[in-house]
């Protein structure tokens, strides 16, 4: 297990083990012999594989075809052999029990299942040494726990396996020793038998946390905020969609995954289309068809995936946290460069994104903070409706704890706050009330009382839905 | 043939006005030919300066099944082979302009390129006295024009040792690229006292940038378009004299006139040598028109009707 | 903290922001050379010279700039110009009186060109690269029945003063012309929020709609700028040559391109800016001119300028390692 | 959820534009036929074959190196400095003459692509900008091996190429390379690399690929494709011009888009570009034999190619 805030070194000491990274100094051994890894294709010859934090795999390329990339099986003419790429690839799943189609362009799927076909890719190389940065951010529970069974046949096998998580469950439930980095210093490794989540975050960041959710003060009261009625797309991913978001809560979405929760989000954000329902804010009737539009009445979406659709990697945190609310530090016709760099700094502060400084290219800071960049250039435009989307996202405990106090506040400020997330206990901690999706309807809306995983999950797999209770369904 | 001929023009080139009046000068004769009940039907390729599309633009006349092909072409060795096709296919071939190299064809026809630059030399040695600094500016590098007139130039000048020669440069017979490498000879050139110019419109960029360095007109050759007639004429009284021995754009109604001789029996000489046609000194106010413009071609055998039509 | 090569970030953010200065030196350094090579290069005259020459592939690079910033391209860009040689020549006429007219049907005729190309790229998806050169070869075409091939016409007495060799005692007109767009065009880039959205959509086009940015209106609207300013150039240059010739736009495509990436650009979009394509004009022309001056025969001339772009690229305008 | 594993949608995923612009290509030589019954003849169709040898040549290396998201703009240059040198170094006498010109030929390919391949790759350049550079010098070097066009050709070797085997020897010379370029990019594992790059290159590092490599080798691959054109246009000339190949660089890139392939790499299938070659060359030889005039032929052109292209967009809106 590797822990540690958001920046600490995680990725970055295990990318120099997958040769990405060259290290300056220092020996690295492998079953107690020095190796020299200056390139992957070394790291591989080491029996090093490793999951990257943000995925490699190849959009215009199957499943079958990602997971043997460059290890294609050939046959008598040096050509790929497509029988045998499909046996291997269908064995491998069998084995490993993750089951996908393997002839589907790895574009067409969403982030988890592309999350699964890279854990895939790496485990057909049979590697000695694993090593999964964050495997699990983009996962819903039941994939998490089919990962953890496989990482338990590994280990029994005498694999090793380095493990990042966020999810401090996670690190307790399957690891055996946590080594912990702040700043890049090692500030040590222990074994996780004997040491609890508060010892945990002392270690990480050298004091204790008030649990991991944020007490709540406020009681949602009845006014509403936002709408919406009868959301039907064309393409049938929603049908028939109601809920209403009401001053100070915070509106909770899950399902499992390919169930149109992300689609409800993006819809209402103006980046799909719709055919029929109606939504309004604040009683006013709102419409969007394009993002643009969306944002300039008040609706704004904190996307998931942040390295596509989120941020410019190769533009500084300043150009990236400003971009979306340009028009309000204006002097005329022009930027005010002043006001913006004000602006920038204040939002580094609040959400203390730790960056080189703000002209620094964003795809230089470690992957939560830019996250919290995506998150700074929404809150900037003081929006009435914000849209989450698996907004924690590789965001450590600490940081995850402030932002859940900002979520708060919006809600109480009047924003609707809607959140999309597969983290069941996220959405329990968090949301008043949760809206299940099921086929791309909604099978149910659940009040803070009513959530326990157990429920959502039945609402999530259709074997509940909102005219046979919960309680009672079988 | 009882209802008359077809015959066609596979050209190379719409890019300038120079083609532009050989392609009108085809199809006037065409058309006059046509009310005569000598040919039935014409038909114009133009390749885009793609050698390769020429060759197929020529296969494909054949396949119409023309009975005459007159062709100018962007390389006069490439087209051989394909000439060659058309005349064992039965086609009457002429090449003008850029003639075709190949035995295998009825004729070529077109003016003596060595003697163009012979006549700009000759030209320019006497305009100087056989003795002076000169620089030249030469066509696009790598067709047989170019070195044809260049070759006829040097043949000159290797008996002139005193007239030197600084600077070369290839403006393509373009105006812009011949004013541009003008003002950059002008600017490392302290004195030039003589520019031996291909023609094509680099004459007129050449006096433009003389006359915009505020530099003295010094004699320069030149082909016959009106832009540098104009020029001539005007700054005449200054002091610059020229002379314009000229490709005319009539050549290609020339081609096509001889390969009618073909089809009809005659027998043609394989090499017409066109007369040249050089606008001097003495005769340049008669072939000068005023009220054209600066692209037409002097020398023309199209009427002014067509040629009204032409540059409308 | 442990220490790692990072061979890309910190080196390449001081890349980032030097490389546009960077050709300013290099610009330097080959004028040096030049005036080592030919005493008398850098005579006011012939800078002024230089400058004037290098002001219509500037002025055509402008468009090319914002196209390639967006990461896209133009190849139309050599046909619009000479058809807006031929309009512009056309209408005026040799009149002063009639040079607003002329300009405003050559801008007309660059907006609706730029329309065009954006609805194709936008709209069918064509790849800018193809749209743009398919929209080209038309423009040829139409241009091509619009004069018979033989183009008439004459640049107005005033246009020609302008693009003249020196208006206002050693500048040119068209020099001052080509500034003040210059800087207008830099602070357009650098703090407005049209320009900010161009570079974030150079950079990932999906993020930027995510972010709001109107990014089918801005596409569209710099298809047109890069059109508009290529028809300018077209005008300025019938001042130049006087009357219109069909082949004078058809080195611009490749020129205005060498221009931008010398100039530091990067070619797949949103980085680098018209600072740098101004010096890179100048750069291409001083080449070209003092190749010429030099007087090496073509062969040698274009083995010549190949290797120096290279040279030049390689110098500035490197990607990032794998390994950073 | 797991959806059925279902193989006549994903042939579909993957091989709808490759029908749709075989169907194009199909309606557009039916409209011709219509117009003129010298369409359909014997000689016209090898006639098309023949003028369409040298650019599908070109247009499948072209395939390859736009899968790798490249791009190279020298293919021409390239086309021109094999031609020249070809011919420059033909012995017309000796029955074998034409040995050491072919295998000349071949190498100055892969020597020019290496050195696209080598600047691109370990220079770290754009491909745009480093084979607009190279243009220029390969083109220059062409003028400076055979400054007029001119030399001639061993004759039983041209004949051998033009008209060997009955004639169809470029067609089958064509099939022949249309086949191996298509098992390379389809069907190797180095394809699937050289998609890979196109698709995400660091990620194709990050899983070992050697990067640099697979590039270096696409752009030698297209460059000796384009040696191969040189050649062809050598028998067909019977000459050599060192301006001879300066369209096929953009007809090439066209032909390639046109038939399918993403100009942002990954996507593509040589089998379309064939398509697209036979498109862009049946437009110019329709053009002659409907008689067009030379300066509409422009406007047909540029609207035809439009029209190709849209089909994309239409089956991408889908
Ligand atoms: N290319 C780079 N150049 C300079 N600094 C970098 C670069 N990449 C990462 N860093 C810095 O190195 C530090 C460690 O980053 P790393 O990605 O390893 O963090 P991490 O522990 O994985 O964090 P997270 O939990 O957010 O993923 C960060 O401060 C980051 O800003
Ligand atoms: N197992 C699967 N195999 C193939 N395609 C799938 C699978 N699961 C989902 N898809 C497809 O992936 C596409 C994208 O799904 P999407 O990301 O919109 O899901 P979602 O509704 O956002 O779910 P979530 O919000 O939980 O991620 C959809 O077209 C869906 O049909
Ligand atoms: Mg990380
Ligand atoms: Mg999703």
């Amino acid at each position: 297990m590797l822990a540690g805030e958001n920046g600490a070194g995680k990725s970055t000491i295990l990318k120099i083990l997958a040769g990405i990274y060259h290290a300056d100094a220092g020996d690295i051994n492998i079953r107690g012999e020095k190796r020299k890894i200056t390139s992957p294709e070394q790291s591989q010859h080491a029996g090093v594989a490793m999951v990257f934090q943000e995925l490699t795999l190849i959009d215009e390329l199957t499943v079958e075809e990602n997971i043997f990339l460059h290890t294609e099986p050939r046959n008598r003419f040096g050509l790929v052999d497509r029988k045998v790429l499909r046996q291997n690839t269908l064995a491998a799943m069998d084995r490993f029990g993750i089951h996908l189609d393997p002839g589907i362009l790895v574009s067409r799927l969403p982030v988890a299942l592309k999350q699964m076909t890279e854990i895939l890719k790496v485990l057909v190389r049979e590697p000695e040494i694993i090593i999964l940065d964050e495997p699990t951010s983009a996962l819903a529970s039941q994939e998490v726990q089919r990962l953890f069974t496989i990482i338990e046949n590994l280990t029994s096998l005498g694999k090793s396996i380095v493990f990042i998580s966020h999810r401090l469950e996670e690190v307790f439930a399957i690891g055996h020793r946590v080594t912990v980095l702040k700043d890049g210093k090692n500030v040590d490794t222990q074994p996780l038998q004997g040491l609890d989540e508060g010892g945990l975050i002392r270690m990480m960041i050298g004091r204790s946390l008030e649990g991991t959710y944020p007490a709540k003060t406020l009681t949602p009261n009845t006014e509403t905020v936002f709408t919406v009625r009868g959301l039907t797309s064309s393409d049938g991913r929603l049908n028939n969609i109601s809920f209403d978001v009401k001053r100070g809560e915070v509106f909770g979405i899950a399902g499992l995954q390919g169930h149109g929760q992300s689609d409800l989000l993006t819809t209402i954000a103006g980046l799909k289309a719709y055919n029929t329902g109606e939504m309004s804010i604040q009683g006013e009737p709102y419409h969007a068809s394009h993002a643009d539009e969306a944002i300039s009445k008040g609706v704004a979406l904190v996307p998931s995936d942040r390295k596509s659709q989120g941020l410019m990697l190769d533009l500084s945190v300043r150009h990236n946290a400003a971009i979306s609310s340009l028009s309000k530090r204006l002097k005329g016709i022009f930027i005010d460069l002043p006001a913006e760099k004000q602006f920038v700094q204040q939002t580094i502060d609040m959400l203390s994104i730790k960056a080189p400084n703000m002209d620094s290219p964003v795809h230089t800071l470690s992957g939560g903070n830019q996250q919290k960049v995506v998150l700074g250039k929404m809150l900037a435009l003081h929006p009435k409706v914000i849209l989450f989307d698996e907004p924690t996202r590789g965001i450590d405990v600490e940081s995850k704890l402030e932002f859940y106090q900002l979520m708060l506040q919006l809600a109480a400020d009047g924003v609707a706050v809607i959140m999309n997330s597969s983290d069941l206990m996220e959405v329990i901690g968090m949301c008043d009330r949760v809206l299940v999706m099921y086929e791309g309807r909604v099978s149910g809306i659940l009040t803070k009382d009513e959530m326990t995983e157990e429920t959502i999950m039945r609402f999530a797999m259709g074997v509940a839905s909102q005219d046979t209770p919960a309680g009672n369904a079988s | 043939a009882e209802e008359g001929y077809k015959v066609a023009l596979v050209n190379y080139s719409v890019g300038n006005s120079w083609r532009a009046q050989m392609v009108a000068e085809f199809e006037a004769e065409a058309k006059r030919l046509q009310a005569e009940g000598v040919i039935s039907e014409y038909f114009v390729t133009n390749s885009n300066d793609d050698i390769a599309k020429e060759i197929s633009d020529v296969e494909d006349m054949i396949t119409k099944g023309v009975d005459a092909i007159v062709i100018t072409a962007a390389s006069p060795t490439a087209l051989a082979p394909v000439v060659e096709d058309a005349t064992a296919a039965g086609i009457k071939v002429v090449s003008f302009d850029n003639v075709v190299e190949t035995d295998q064809q009825v004729a070529t026809v077109g003016i003596d390129e060595k003697e163009f630059g012979k006549i700009c030399a000759d030209f320019l040695v006497e305009a100087l006295g056989g003795k002076g600094k000169i620089v030249v500016l030469n066509g696009i590098a790598g067709t047989a024009t170019d070195a044809l007139r260049w070759q006829g130039a040097e043949e000159v000048f290797a008996n002139h040792p005193e007239i030197e020669i600084l600077g070369t440069a290839n403006a393509d017979w373009d105006y812009a690229k011949g004013k541009a490498a003008m003002e950059s000879m002008l600017s490392a050139y302290p004195q030039i006292d003589g520019v031996w110019s291909q023609g094509g419109a680099m004459t007129q960029g050449a006096i433009d940038a003389f006359i915009a360095a505020g530099r003295p007109l010094v004699p320069m050759s030149g082909e016959g378009n009106n832009g540098m007639i104009r020029a001539w004429v005007e700054n005449r009284d200054k002091g610059f004299s020229s002379i314009a021995p000229s490709n005319p754009t009539y050549t290609s109604a020339e081609a096509l006139r001889v390969a009618i001789k073909a089809l009809n029996g005659e027998e043609v000489p394989s090499n017409v040598v066109m007369d040249m046609e050089v606008v001097t000194p003495e005769n340049v106010d008669q072939y000068y028109k005023p009220d054209m413009p600066d692209s037409y071609w002097v020398l023309t055998q199209l009427d002014d009707e067509v040629l009204a039509d032409l540059y409308k | 903290m442990f220490r790692m090569r990072k061979a890309g970030t910190k080196a390449s953010n001081f890349k980032l922001a030097q490389s546009q200065m960077m050709v300013y030196l290099i610009l330097i350094f080959v004028l040096l050379i030049a005036q080592l090579a030919s005493p008398g290069y850098l005579a006011l005259n012939h800078v002024a010279g230089i400058l004037r020459l290098s002001s219509f592939l500037g002025i055509a690079a402008i468009g090319q700039t914002f196209a390639i910033l967006i990461g896209g391209i133009d190849l139309s860009i050599a046909n619009v110009i000479t058809f807006a040689n031929v309009i512009a020549a056309q209408v005026m006429s040799g009149s002063d009186s009639n040079m607003l007219a002329a300009l405003l049907w050559v801008l007309l005729m660059g907006a609706a060109v730029g329309v065009i190309n954006a609805l194709g790229i936008r709209f069918l998806k064509i790849p800018p690269f193809i749209m743009t050169l398919g929209v080209g070869t038309i423009i040829r075409g139409i241009f091509l029945i619009y004069t018979n091939g033989a183009p008439k016409g004459n640049a107005a007495p005033l246009l020609r003063a302008i693009c003249g060799q020196s208006m206002m005692g050693i500048v040119s007109g068209i020099v001052i012309i080509w500034l003040i767009l210059s800087i207008a065009v830099v602070i357009i880039q650098k703090i407005t929020p049209y320009g900010r959205q161009i570079y974030a959509i150079g950079i990932n086009e999906q993020a930027s709609r995510y972010s709001g940015i109107p990014t089918g209106r801005i596409i569209f609207s710099v298809y047109i700028l890069s059109a508009v300013f290529a028809a300018l150039a077209g005008y300025f240059l019938v001042g130049y040559t006087g009357t219109s010739f069909l082949d004078v736009g058809s080195d611009y495509n490749t020129t205005t391109i060498a221009a931008v990436v010398i100039g530091g650009t990067a070619i797949t979009g949103g980085k680098g800016g018209y600072i740098g394509t101004f010096a890179g004009a100048i750069m291409m022309t001083v080449l070209n001119d003092f190749l010429t001056i030099v007087n090496i025969p073509t062969a040698g001339r274009q083995i010549a300028q190949g290797f120096i772009i290279l040279a030049l690229v390689l110098v500035y305008s490197r990607g990032k390692k794998h390994n950073q | 959820m797991i959806k059925k594993n279902d193989n006549k949608m994903h042939f579909w995923q993957r091989n709808s534009h490759t029908v749709l612009i075989f169907a194009f290509l199909a309606v557009l030589m039916i409209i011709v036929s219509l117009f003129s019954d010298s369409f359909f003849t014997e000689r016209n169709l090898k006639n098309l074959v023949l003028s369409a040898f040298p650019l599908l040549m070109v247009a499948l290396g072209q395939t390859l190196v736009l899968l790798t998201g490249g791009i190279d703009l020298s293919l021409g240059a390239i086309v021109s400095l094999t031609n020249v040198s070809c011919v420059t170094l033909m012995n017309t006498e000796s029955s074998v003459g034409w040995i050491p010109a072919l295998a000349a030929a071949v190498l100055i390919g892969v020597l020019c692509g290496g050195l696209n391949g080598l600047i691109i790759s370990k220079g770290r350049l754009a491909p745009i900008i480093v084979t607009l550079a190279t243009t220029t010098i390969f083109e220059g070097i062409a003028l400076f091996v055979m400054s007029s066009p001119g030399g001639r050709v061993h004759s039983g070797f041209r004949q051998f190429f033009i008209r060997g085997i009955n004639g169809y020897f470029p067609l089958i010379v064509s099939i022949v390379v249309v086949l191996l370029v298509r098992m390379i990019s389809n069907q190797s594992a180095y394809g699937r690399h050289l998609r890979s790059l196109g698709g995400n290159e660091t990620a194709a590092y990050s899983t070992g690929i050697k990067v640099d490599r697979v590039k270096l080798i696409a752009y030698i691959l297209a460059a000796v494709l384009a040696a191969l054109a040189g050649i062809y246009l050598t028998a067909r000339m019977n000459s050599g011009d060192a301006t001879v190949g300066k369209n096929y660089s953009m007809n090439a890139i066209t032909s390639s888009v046109v038939g399918g392939t993403a100009m942002t790499g990954a996507i593509g299938d040589p089998l379309g570009t064939v398509a697209g070659v036979f498109i862009v060359t049946i437009i110019n030889n329709m053009l002659n034999l409907l008689g067009a005039s030379s300066f509409y032929q422009f406007i047909y052109q540029g609207g035809i190619l439009i029209a190709a292209l849209s089909l994309s967009a239409l089956r991408r809106q889908k």
